[in-house]
């Protein structure tokens, strides 16, 4: 899309020519989804680390087929401290070779909330550490600007609990962090369809993080273009002006020249 | 001796380098997308070869997979 | 858009590559709106009819912007009784060559809801005389049953008043004339952004019709460029299958392998 | 005689046709956009020169603007 | 409630001391009925009318439960057609000695959505037939100025359809109706819970018509209090004069002298 | 309200048989804010502790106004770090002979929503030196858990900004954490008109905190009335088991019987 | 003869008065909360004992129920 | 001596006592609803007779106040 690429993504220095990070769990199947993360036209994607088993054979298939093809943002899903979080980055620092990590330090294994001071701790170390760290959190403006004041690359906080498909559910909290918040802002987690995307892009932030609604859409990779067009869709919008919402009516088709009224 | 790989308890010859166990499960430092943790601290992998592994170590192999 | 292009919208027996009617009113300049109608892919535009002025010598220019271009949909705006939109379809379809109307009587200057029982009434004589009928309506489903069972060729609730910009007020009455509705469902007027398009086109309706939201935009032509792929967002989305709403969160990593728990 | 033309009184020479009436505001059957009604009845274009105006009747003009 | 006791509900030059209008139908039983019907406070309940049964007895058991206790508003419920309604209502005038009629005529069996003419054509007649006339309509602002404007005692437009409990669908709608309505509005069908008739009322409507809300709840009396309360409330904040909202806060406790900052 | 006194609400093994707790602020006078108070029926007042003023002489007056007729419940508003709150609640102890605490650790001036950590820290250091502590906190379900975990007598999320007056913002959230959490749950802050206080208690939750709402509207004490109205609206609702939400209707008259009708 | 009451096909003797056929279902003009139409039109219970009923009639007989 | 109360510099008589400082504010043991804490610790109103102040204390002296 002409116009959205003549405004990229900037993430610590870096450009990005699609507003959507793209998560790449819960396919049907791995030939769905990279068929999927190419309808997204994304340039960015996740993937968890995970202990190797001891059975299966290959270590290497997965990673292959995302390499050269995808920036590579390995997040820290599944920890619940500061300091398995920090040991997970730097496995998949060594791994993946990458400082980039999407940082995530949950509270609770039904909700997946944020734990918020975990999340603080983990990434004032990180940073410390040299990653480049964009964090899963709340929609909390305290916990976001402490976050972009301590040197994260972006705030993520979530549309919706992870997973939900419940879409932006306190689009008011968003527009305060967004008004307080220099770093980019990514919603990270609830989106369940094209609209949120294109509702979330219309609040201004600067990109959207999803997964779910993706991957386990009844038809992934048509879901995956849907969610291209409505990211370009609302950021155009957010850029174009929209007109105010006025109670009621205002006559779009010229009120004089009616015919049949006596001048 | 005993040593514990990725949360199982695990016996291992004396002597045994990082390297060395690593191969047993086909990876080595030629293998991509992988890493390995030593008690809690990562070991890159050129130094695989020359860490000698002791009785009580806990070893954690990573690897990516999908995720959101 | 491969995807939409595949699923065109049939209106009449014939067939739209794009799912949005453009209004021609409210833009800045002729110039603007011409660009702008461009940038929507619309293939359907609509016109008022009005007495030709004295004074003004031009009777043609507005028009010939449009022919050959565009299919003409003239209207009945400003029309109070089914005498006066009647009268005001057979002149359009006179200076136009068209039978087809975008049907409006409306029942109050302020806020253009429209009147039913004379809406009623026009359509009917209309169809009589061999006009397709595309009406402007309440989210009723009672009218839009009747205005399909009498043979008119879509049925066009609003979705908020005309120019107010408020989106889709009551997607539920919506759901449930999608439900009951045979002939193509249009969403006219209400339409403030790109987003409230996508979520029109997720609700399975046929098309949208948007006048103000682009013309009065900042910047208009990148509005309807916003509205273009809002309107392949939401209708891709619709065909994809979203996710079902969860309260919370299920996991989008996996929850085995997570480092330092002991199996 | 007299007339309403689109809402005005307008004061005619007996005799005048709809086609002459219209030519003096520069439209003739082949100005495009443009359509007719007298006494709120539509007269085709290929009718115009033939209809003679009659006292009270009352003329309606129109075109194409821009609508929503 | 003192408050609320200054304030009458004055429909056709009656003066009622409960803002709410309550059914008859659906209750577990009679008695319980009964009770829930006092705990509301109303004084005007609606009943239906339909053929005596050959087989069972009773033809009086029923009203005489009501009488003295309650005026009676019949209904023209399950009428199709201005003629059923019209006759119902003379039926239910000859049957129940009152002129008062809540006049309800539906074009459909499943949603039960009005009929807009038919419900104008028999408001009409009604009307010249000496009935004080309540109509069950749209939460459409021309059909509710047409009521009023032909004599109607009350517009009673749905805030959702009748049994659904989706509580006030359109609050805008009903603003514009508010705004334009000069007789009695009241409420009718849509409510689910108490804070549906709370919101109701502080929108400024004069009175809710509710009934599936407390004959279905688990424990209809208790829910008959809540919506008695819910009135109250509503109607109170409504004259009390709510605070505007506000992106965000403004803190309501004094900023100066705070510890521990030097002035 | 007889129902909801066999109710109470406990904190602490404390019973209330109000549940709403009331601020003291932004009254237009102190007549005005003791009439409020009587007209909300609560039990338990919120004071702020500030330093005393050279000039101003009365140092007793205020509270005295309070003594006797209600519990006190001093807060830490303005408290920027756990260290001062913790000064300021054992200040108030002091002050008030009371040992609860509505803990309030602020982040931001202008939103005044929550720091996390150091509420977190205040709240330990508080109730190991034996407070009962009442946190004001976001809703966010995993510091809920951590509150009531560590021992606090309630959670109290706010429903949105202080002074906001925009209601429940985000009742997914506030259910979730209703779900989790086993102590007392306050809503507090955001309240703007009654029926946000109906909807909060129709959530499950045990009670309301409020000030602005009732202070700033145009009739203070009709709205404290409103509000006293709409906590019993909500609770007794909530008991008595709503009926479920339906996309449309179910006839609430007897659909046999129909005059008019061929059996 | 033959009527329809109440939808339903039923024989009646010649002379019936619509009083006498009330009364044999238990409704006099006593009988609170019921009314009656005789072919679309409400008949007043103090004229139920005049009309004479008719082949071919059609009779409602309706009283109150439970409603919302 | 120099002292800082509710924030303000203030200068004392060498020897003054808390309690006589506050006597001069109008604060005794009796007054309810105020509390004092010198260098961040809260000192009991029955202490405050005995308390001598020192240069560079700070005192903060606070009562309720209208709060949400």
């Amino acid at each position: 899309m002409a116009e959205s690429a003549r405004d990229p993504l900037v993430i610590a220095g870096r450009e990005f020519h699609s507003r959507l990070i793209v998560g790449t769990s819960r396919y049907p199947d791995p030939h769905v989804m990279l068929e999927a993360l190419a309808a997204t036209g994304t340039e960015l994607v996740t993937v968890a680390v995970r202990r190797v088993s001891l059975t299966d054979g290959s270590k290497e298939s997965f990673i292959a087929m995302l390499r050269g093809k995808y920036s590579i943002l390995p997040n820290t899903a599944g920890c619940y401290t500061a300091k398995e979080a920090v040991l997970t980055a730097q496995l998949a620092r060594e791994a993946l070779d990458t400082n980039w990590v999407k940082l995530e330090v949950i509270g609770d294994q039904e909700t997946l909330f944020p734990d918020v001071p975990e999340l603080l701790k983990a990434a004032e170390e990180l940073l410390a550490d040299g990653f480049v760290v964009l964090p899963y959190c709340n929609d909390d403006p305290i916990t976001c600007r402490k976050l972009s004041d301590m040197g994260c690359a972006a705030v993520m906080p979530l549309g919706a609990p992870i997973g939900s498909g419940m879409g932006i559910r306190n689009p008011y909290n968003l527009r305060i962090i967004r008004e307080q918040c220099s770093v980019p802002m990514i919603i990270d987690a609830g989106v369940g369809t094209a609209s949120d995307v294109a509702v979330a892009m219309e609040l201004g932030v600067d990109g959207v993080l999803l997964n779910t609604a993706i991957a386990q859409a009844k038809h992934p990779v048509q879901m995956a273009t849907a969610m291209r067009l409505a990211a370009d869709a609302g950021r155009l919008a957010y850029h174009a002006g929209r007109i105010p919402r006025r109670l009621y009516a205002t006559a779009s088709s010229p009120e004089d020249g009616l015919i049949g009224h006596t001048d | 001796m005993n040593i514990t790989f990725n949360g199982n308890p695990t016996h291992l010859h004396e002597g045994t380098t990082l390297g060395g166990f690593l191969r047993e499960h086909q990876i080595t430092d030629k293998t991509d997308g992988v890493a390995v943790a030593v008690n809690d601290a990562v070991v890159p992998r050129r130094q695989w070869a020359d860490v000698h592994l002791r009785d009580g170590d806990t070893i954690e192999v990573i690897h990516a997979v999908q995720g959101g």
